[in-house]
């Protein structure tokens, strides 16, 4: 009679495959289209970030960091420049601090409409990924004009920036705020109300607050879950103290929260563009900083919002002008580890929802 | 055309079914023999309904009826293999040997 | 003369099964290379080796869906003569046909109570 | 109206289809409710029907072809004729108040809606016979009947004595079915039909009874009868049997059925017994739907007897018989019910009696008034059992004063039974017992007297016994609901009215009944008769005022008759003779024929099974359960069968 | 004439379409793989639908198509994916035997329908490509909807009530 | 000319013989480039409505882009997978495609019937041929020995079984108004009543083009070949030209079902002034811009609540208007 079969069946979902974004391999068990076991492998794209930057100067490591999360580099340039600032405890030009809150938050911006329009994709539904991107293109071609790069910026430098802004760079990003708000209600009229689109996010993916908390979660992820928590407010790092914005919150931690905060935050991250725009000071860009940078010996550690939650550096220096050893909070990977409990139980198609909801980029889980 | 190929072909195919439901193991396809047995049949009524003079619709309505049973004796047939193999693991008509299982 | 118009049919089917052979098989061999190897064709999954064999046990609910279909397909065969002929049915065929999908309409009703319609 | 008029048998059937869906979870009210209305409704298309017959004529038979093998078409279908008009009138007039009382007297019953459920197939069953236009779907709905009498007779199951009466009825009445089926097959070989249109094609009465209105333009085209010269059409030797002998037998072995059904002698014995059922089942069975059918069916096959004055004696004398037979043994019993129905048996003499003379509107008419008045008592004895829960005549007395409703309307159904002018029961059996006079049945004129003289005293000795005198039970008796009370009432007045629908000077019935021409006899108002009756009637009701009126008076009667008494009482010992005489002969033989079997035809059959088993025992091993097998061998089986019919040629 | 066969389109129709069946049949009787056999299925079921089309049965034809070779076929297929196992090939027979005693019986039985078949005077009608006056639609729905009306209805009972019952058979695991 | 294509009216004679073929080739010659054109300007109208460009670079306007595409597949190695089932994997895309082409046989294109075949069963002609392309599906499925593959297979099997049934229900209200299966008389019907039978059959209508889309596979109800789980459905493991005839069958299929609800629905070729083929042409790309339109703006709808929608929803309305046509039909006549 031979060995009896399961009805299960394995398959790998990745790394070669259309919808991870990148090299990620998830295994799944499914039996019929109900999947009953999820594992996910990753390392696909790991590069061996803070190994290297154990040989690398301060100044060097940062191009490294536009590699973790490939879009969002300007926040993860901070979250390097802003723990090695701390720790060096060094006076950044205001200038210079209004410059780097003003590409964070547009490159926030840039991210989430990433997101959205992929995840979108990721849905089946194509155009809103071509819209999402035309902005994002902007957004890009702003970067572009300032640093020199599109996607792999190394913009911001230990006590400032490199470059200040080219002249008529500051009217662009003055102009891009209304424009970005009409195209707010575009994307929210586009998607936000198709029933189908809803239909396949509403009470998918639910996290709860206690699942979220102790998953240690981080960002839109947590905050779906209706816990309001951001470092930009909880623990104001830059100039965030000073200005006026909100933090969205979501209540039923599903997948259509998540997509909608993404959509919130943006209009957020617009408000406090356009009040750094209206109110950059004018200045040097690069503070006093030491040619070889030596961070004084002892155990570092800050971390700031990043676009996909907590983006923490840690480095432990024995005084030389290289870390003795660096960490990196990479909030991708730590929020990637719920996607087992959420997938379990769940269709293959929404699979695809929610791993997409998850909001995982491939450069910071893997490092 | 004569009445005579039409019957001859379908004495072949109700032969080749028969011999498949005789002789097959796997119950789907004894299923499918069964089938063909059903189709035999049906090429005689429609055969008979076109040479009858005059010509008679009823052997093609009689046919109808007979797809209609057919597909659902296919139905029922194949749950009840299900129902079979759910509980022997097995599609083969060798294992049907019982009346309950 | 109405057979000759499944006589186009048939040209049909010749001209739709030739199109297939004189490009896969007469064409294509001609200006397509074939140097297969063993990485070329082996099976796809997202770039490794394929865990177990894809054709496994499939859930139950694609044959009850099929088995709908059959029932529902042969209602569609006994509707459509019905259509045909409705003008002249009139009322007693109107009658006969809501009999017969009342019918039908109750093991579509049983399907859904037992959750057969829902895809899990 | 006419043609539809298949509605008011749907009707019942609609309703017992409802109940047996919903069954046990419909309300009390909902189930009597669906059932009186179908009923209801039945009876006001019935009322159109029969106005519309009497206005316009009956129309011929709708049928549909049921069965077809070889030139014998089945058909079924129904048809209307002025006999079925009034029967239907009467069937639903009569059920639709049955049902109504039932509703209060089954009050609380635990099969209420079962109870609901076999009353509307009942009636299903009989207006299905009534409207039925050939014989053959008569005898299914005839059947269906029996089935029905069955189930309400023993609906109280538990109790033993219904079951016997239930089996009784429904056994008793077999026998006389076999002989109406027999009667059926035989009028097929001879007219080649089951149609009582065909059948009677061409008969001289036929017209009157709205057969054919093709019969009667055409005359004699088709003649069954050649005059009265008793021919069939297509007639050949059958049984060596002059036609005039075949009309004959057929007709006798149709008026056994009619024997069995409306309990004439001597096969009256299961009707009283019947009274083990409930009270409206009782009044149901009696008033308008089983008895009635058998008078039902001389009416329908009355060609038939005309054709044979031989068959037409027999039917006389049987129903004169049984009229005074039954009333005899009414005197003398103690159950309420139980008088009623023997006073039921002797009234269907009567009937039965009427048809036989060749009074055939009379004894409709008395079909009709009897319907109503019989009902009326059964539904007022129901009331009084209902009340005080005894049906010992003896335990009564007194209601008078606690019941007087029940009190007038039974007093108008015994006046109306006993023949007093003007209610309606003089009116119907004066007419009787002039035809038996008129056409010189001068000892059938006699016996039925003297049951009219017995009829008078028997239930005016209910009526005394039961609300004159005192009280002897110490139940607080008291009147039904409104249920009950307005089947009393409508049924008071009809048996009140009733009879001037046929008075000699206003003969609506008969002009009705006879309107293609004249049946039978008529009798023409004879007023010396009726005083005769009129004073009869009047006697007896002395009679037992005399006698019932005062304690002890009736015991001393009874010691002063003696034998007399002892057999009225014990009802002429029929049920003994039976039990002496066919039941010991049957016993014996089955004795004997037990032994047969259980010796030598089961030894053979042993023998045989023990082979067979030993041979199966050898043979199981080759059962592997292996369909496929089976097939090949049956496919072998199959070969040498087709290779067996080439061999032969064919086989059809 | 071949054989003294008229050689019309329709008979050369007919022979091709009989081919069609016979190869289709044999191959399903031949096959090794399971799936194989349901195409040849398909393959067998739209000769049969071609013959009724031959036959002047047009909505037959399709009514074969539509059930047979895309319902039932369907049917089969899932059925086949729901109980297989490893590449399901045909196992070989239980038992020669029976295969042979099938093969030889089933022949002469064949044999014998044939002999019959030759035997009987079947009545002689040249009759039309179309022998209806109306579409065969028309005329089938005539009789459908007039003189078979119960027969009709007992289709949708008996389609309900295998519906059912394949539902409760097959699902009952899930419970 | 008039015995070239005589086919129509009289006995078969050589002349009219070789009127049908030429017919034939003429309609598959016609299909092949209109499917072309048909991906050339899916992508163009997309691209539009999405704010880009679209194909510019292959010929003027990029109009030989499918040129391009198709001589790409042509001469493009043909991988059969180790593991596959030869015989079912070559046999699948043919069983596939064939269906599709053979349902425009009975597509009236014009006034003239030349390229048409009047079957007096057209309709059920039009669906019980495409029921064969969903054993294809099934069989490259299966064949191709992949998880996606077969996944992709089933699913699509699975919904074009189920949205077959609405597909054919719907089409129930116009053949009870028209009398005929025949799509010649179906047209002439709309003709004669002078009434598309759009505005009665709103509801089939709709129903139809729900259950159309949804048999084509198109989004929203592009499961089957969802690429972000399926990768590529059914034809993943397919190359080539093999491919090629899977994506033909579905372009054709395109066109096809748009020809059908021109036909059915939208008064078939008939129009004032214009030639009767233009005005096909011009309601078909109508029917074909919709579903493109469509594709561009809708997400995926998902598998369970797509299996429902056919059985719970779509299939009881169907059923409705069938009534509801019937009912008005009786009173109103």
């Amino acid at each position: 009679m031979g060995a009896l079969r399961q009805e299960e069946m394995i398959l790998n979902v990745g790394p070669q495959h259309p919808s991870t974004h990148g090299v990620f391999r998830l295994v799944v068990t499914i039996d019929g289209e109900q999947i009953v076991e999820a594992d996910s492998v990753v390392g696909y794209l790991h590069r061996g970030t803070e190994k290297l930057a154990e040989d690398l100067q301060y100044t060097q490591i940062i191009p490294y960091t536009d590699r973790l999360d490939y879009l969002a580099s300007m926040i993860n340039n901070y979250a390097l420049v802003h723990t090695v600032e701390y720790a060096m405890d060094l006076e950044v030009p205001a200038r210079a601090e209004y410059l780097r809150l003003i590409v964070m938050e547009l490159n926030r911006i840039g991210s989430h409409l990433m997101f959205i329009g992929a995840y979108l994709l990721d849905l089946g539904a194509m155009s809103p990924f071509l819209y999402a991107f035309q902005e994002r293109e902007m957004i890009v071609q702003m970067f572009n004009e300032i640093c020199g790069a599109r996607l792999t910026y190394n913009y911001m430098r230990v006590g400032g920036v490199k470059w200040d802004a080219p002249p008529g760079w500051l009217d662009k990003v003055r102009d891009f705020v209304p424009h970005m708000r009409e195209r707010f209600k575009m994307l929210s009229d586009l998607v936000s109300g198709n029933e189908i689109f809803l239909n396949r996010v509403k009470g998918i993916g639910v996290i709860t607050q206690e699942e979220a908390l102790n998953y240690s979660l981080s960002g839109i992820n947590l905050r779906s879950t209706g816990f309001n928590f951001d470092l930009r407010k909880n623990r104001p790092y830059n100039l965030y103290d000073q200005f006026d914005f909100d933090i969205p919150v979501g209540s039923n931690g599903d997948c259509f929260d998540r997509y909608y905060l993404h959509l919130r935050e943006m209009e957020q991250s617009v408000r406090i563009v356009e009040q750094a725009v209206a109110s950059i000071p004018d200045g040097p860009v690069l503070g006093k900083v030491p040619k070889l940078i030596r961070v004084p010996a002892g155990e570092y550690y800050t971390s700031i919002e990043g676009a996909r939650g907590e983006l923490g550096v840690y480095i432990v220096s024995d005084g030389k002008d290289k870390p003795y050893r660096m960490k990196l909070r990479r909030p991708s990977f730590v929020n990637l580890q719920i996607l087992r409990k959420l997938l379990i139980g769940q269709s293959m198609s929404n699979l695809i929802a929610i791993l997409g909801a998850v909001d995982i980029v491939l450069g910071e889980v893997d490092a | 055309m004569a009445l005579q190929p039409f019957l001859a072909l379908g004495v072949v195919l109700f032969g080749l079914g028969l011999f498949g439901a005789l002789t097959k193991r796997n119950i789907i396809i004894v299923l499918i023999s069964i089938e063909l047995m059903l189709n035999a049949a049906n090429i005689n009524l429609v055969a008979f309904a076109h040479f009858s003079q005059p010509a008679q619709i009823q052997g093609q309505v009689y046919a109808l009826f007979s797809m209609a049973i057919a597909a659902a004796e296919v139905a029922v047939g194949l749950a009840i293999l299900l129902a079979f193999f759910r509980h022997r693991n097995s599609a083969d008509m060798k294992d049907v040997d019982l009346m309950k299982w | 003369m109405y057979a000759n118009s499944f006589l186009f049919v048939i040209l049909f089917l010749i001209l739709g099964i030739l199109l297939p052979i004189a490009t896969v098989m007469v064409i294509g061999p001609i200006l397509r290379p074939s140097n297969p190897s063993a990485a070329k064709t082996s099976t796809y999954e997202s770039g490794l080796e394929p865990v177990g064999d894809a054709r496994a046990r499939y859930n139950v609910r694609y044959y009850l869906f099929a088995l709908l279909f059959v029932a529902f397909d042969v209602e569609i065969v006994f509707l459509y003569p019905w259509a045909v002929e409705y003008h002249a049915l009139g009322l007693y065929g109107f009658g006969e046909m809501i009999l017969f999908i009342a019918l039908l309409l109750i093991g579509l009703i049983y399907a859904w109570k037992k959750k057969v319609l829902e895809w899990k | 109206m006419q043609t539809h008029a298949w509605i008011i048998p749907a009707l019942p059937l609609l309703a017992y289809v409802i109940l047996l869906i919903f069954g046990k979870r419909l309300r009390e009210t909902v189930a009597a409710t669906i059932s009186v209305l179908a009923i209801l409704v039945g009876f006001v298309l019935a009322v159109l029907v029969m106005q519309e017959v009497a206005t316009n004529g009956p129309i011929v038979a709708t049928t549909f072809n049921w069965l077809s093998f070889g030139a014998t078409t089945i058909t079924v279908g129904f048809s209307v004729t002025s006999l079925n008009a009034l029967m239907l009138v009467v069937v639903t007039l009569v059920s639709t108040l049955v049902l109504l009382f039932s509703r209060a007297y089954m009050h609380k019953d635990d099969r209420f809606v079962r109870f609901y459920q076999y009353l509307n197939l009942f009636v299903f069953a009989m207006l299905g016979l009534v409207v039925s236009p050939n014989t053959l779907q008569f005898y299914i709905f005839w059947e269906l009947v029996g089935v029905c009498s069955y189930l309400l007779v023993g609906f109280w199951y538990y109790k033993p004595e219904a079951a016997a009466a239930a089996k009784k009825a429904f056994i008793v009445t077999r026998i006389g079915d076999v002989g109406l089926f027999i009667g059926i097959i035989l009028l097929y070989l001879g007219t080649g039909t089951f149609n009582f249109n065909q059948m009677f094609q061409g008969s001289p009465v036929s017209a009157g009874l709205g057969h054919s209105a093709a019969a009667l333009n055409g005359g004699l085209a088709m003649p069954w009868f050649h005059l009265h010269g008793l021919m069939f059409a297509g007639w050949h030797p059958l049984f060596g049997m002059s036609p005039y002998g075949f009309v004959t037998l057929c007709a006798i072995l149709v008026f056994i059925g009619a024997v069995g059904k409306s309990a004439q002698f001597p096969l009256h014995v299961w009707l009283p017994d019947a009274m083990e059922g409930p009270t409206p089942v009782s009044a149901l069975i009696h008033a308008a739907t089983m008895v009635a059918a058998g008078v039902y069916l001389v009416g329908r096959m009355y060609p038939l007897f005309l054709a044979s004055s031989g068959a037409s004696e027999t039917v006389a004398i049987i129903g004169g018989f049984t009229a005074l037979l039954a009333a005899s043994i009414g005197l003398t019993q103690r159950d309420i019910k139980r008088v009623i129905a023997y006073s039921t048996v002797s009234q269907l003499g009567y009937m039965m009696m009427a048809l036989g003379v060749g009074a055939y509107v009379s004894g409709f008419f008395h079909l009709m008034t009897h319907a109503f008045f019989k009902a009326l008592l059964f539904l007022a004895a129901g009331s009084i059992i209902h009340a005080i829960d005894t049906q010992d005549l003896f335990q009564m007395g007194g209601l008078r004063k606690k019941m007087p409703l029940t009190h007038i309307t039974f007093l108008a159904g015994a006046l109306a039974l006993s023949g007093i002018p003007p209610f309606a029961g003089f009116w119907s059996k004066d007419d009787i017992l002039s035809a038996t006079f008129d056409s010189g049945h001068y000892v059938l004129y006699a016996m039925g007297l003297l049951a009219a003289f017995f009829t008078a005293i028997y239930i005016f000795r209910v009526y005394f016994l039961a609300f004159g005198g005192v009280a002897k039970t110490e139940k607080h008796a008291h009147e039904g609901g409104l249920a009950m009370k307005v089947p009393l009432i409508v049924l008071a007045i009809l048996a009140t009215l009733a009879g001037f629908i046929n008075a000699p000077f206003w003969p609506e019935l008969g002009n009705f009944l006879q309107d293609r021409g004249p049946i039978g006899y008529d009798p023409g108002a004879n007023y010396p008769l009726m005083a005769m009756s009129a004073i009869v009637g009047l006697l007896g009701i002395w009679v037992a005022y005399a006698v019932y009126s005062k304690e002890g008076r009736a015991e001393r009667m009874a010691t002063r008759m003696g034998v007399l008494y002892k057999l009225s009482f014990h009802k002429w010992y029929v049920d003994e003779a039976y039990q002496f005489s066919i039941v010991w002969l049957v016993m014996k033989l089955a004795d004997v024929l037990n032994f047969i079997d259980r010796w030598i035809v089961d030894g053979i059959v042993k023998v045989i099974g023990e082979v067979a088993y030993l041979g199966g025992v050898s043979l199981k091993y080759s059962n592997t359960g292996q369909v496929q097998t089976y097939g090949l061998v049956t496919l072998v089986g199959l070969l040498l069968l087709v290779a067996a019919a080439i061999g032969i040629g064919g086989v059809l | 004439m071949i054989f003294g066969i008229p050689i019309t389109g329709q008979t050369i129709t007919y022979f091709l379409l009989a081919l069609i069946i016979m190869i289709s049949g044999v191959m399903l009787m031949s096959l090794q793989k399971v799936m194989h056999m349901a195409v040849a299925l398909g393959g067998v079921f739209l000769g049969v639908a071609g013959i009724f089309i031959l036959l002047g049965a047009d909505f037959l034809g399709m009514a074969q198509i539509l059930i047979y070779a895309g319902a039932i076929t369907i049917l089969m297929v899932f059925a086949l994916m729901l109980t297989q196992r490893g590449d399901d090939t045909e196992s070989p027979p239980a038992n020669g035997w029976r295969v042979g005693g099938a093969l030889v019986f089933v022949v002469l039985l064949c044999a014998a329908f044939l002999y019959v078949l030759r035997g009987t005077a079947w009545p002689v009608t040249q009759s039309a490509v179309d022998p209806y006056t109306q579409p065969s639609v028309v005329l089938l729905a005539q009789s459908i909807f007039h003189t078979y009306t119960v027969p009709f209805e007992l289709v949708s009972v008996l389609l309900t009530v295998a519906l059912v019952g394949a539902v409760v058979i097959a699902r009952k695991e899930e419970e | 000319m008039a015995s070239l294509w005589g086919w129509h009216t009289s006995a078969l004679t050589g002349i009219s013989f070789l009127g049908m073929i030429i017919g034939a080739v003429i309609v598959l010659l016609l299909i092949l480039g209109i499917v072309s054109y048909l991906i050339y300007f899916e992508r163009k109208v997309i691209g539009w409505m999405q704010g880009r460009i679209g194909p510019n670079r292959v010929g003027p306007f990029g109009l030989l882009q499918s040129v391009a595409d198709i001589l790409k597949l042509l001469i493009k190695e043909d991988v059969i997978p180790t593991n596959a089932d030869r015989a079912l994997f070559l046999l699948a895309p043919v069983i596939a495609f064939v269906p599709s082409f053979m349902v425009l046989a009975v597509i009236p294109f014009t006034a003239t019937h030349y390229f048409t075949a009047g079957l007096n069963v057209g309709v059920l002609y039009y669906i019980a041929l495409s029921s064969i392309t969903i054993l294809g599906i099934v069989m490259g499925g299966w064949a191709s020995n992949n998880k996606y593959s077969l996944l992709g297979g089933m699913r699509s099997a699975a919904q074009m079984i189920s949205y077959e049934i609405p597909l054919g229900l719907s089409l129930l209200g116009v053949i009870m108004l028209s009398g005929s299966l025949n799509l010649n008389q179906i047209v002439a019907a709309q003709n004669y009543g002078h009434v598309w039978f759009i505005i009665p059959q709103i509801i089939g209508f709709v129903v139809f083009v729900i259950s159309g889309i949804a048999e084509l596979n198109r989004t929203p109800f592009d499961l089957p070949e969802a690429e972000s789980e399926l990768v590529a459905g059914y034809f993943t493991e397919y190359s080539g030209f093999r491919f090629a005839f899977f994506m033909l069958a579905e372009y054709v299929y395109v066109f096809a079902i748009s020809a059908l609800a021109t036909t059915m629905f939208l008064g078939g070729w008939s129009g004032p002034f214009l030639p009767s083929w233009l005005w096909f042409a011009i309601k078909v790309s109508a029917c074909i811009f919709f579903l493109f339109w469509v594709r561009a703006t809708m997400p995926r709808i998902r598998g369970d609540q797509l299996m429902g929608f056919a059985w719970k929803v779509l299939i009881p309305v169907a059923l409705f208007n069938i009534l509801l046509t019937g009912a008005v039909y009786e009173i109103h006549l």
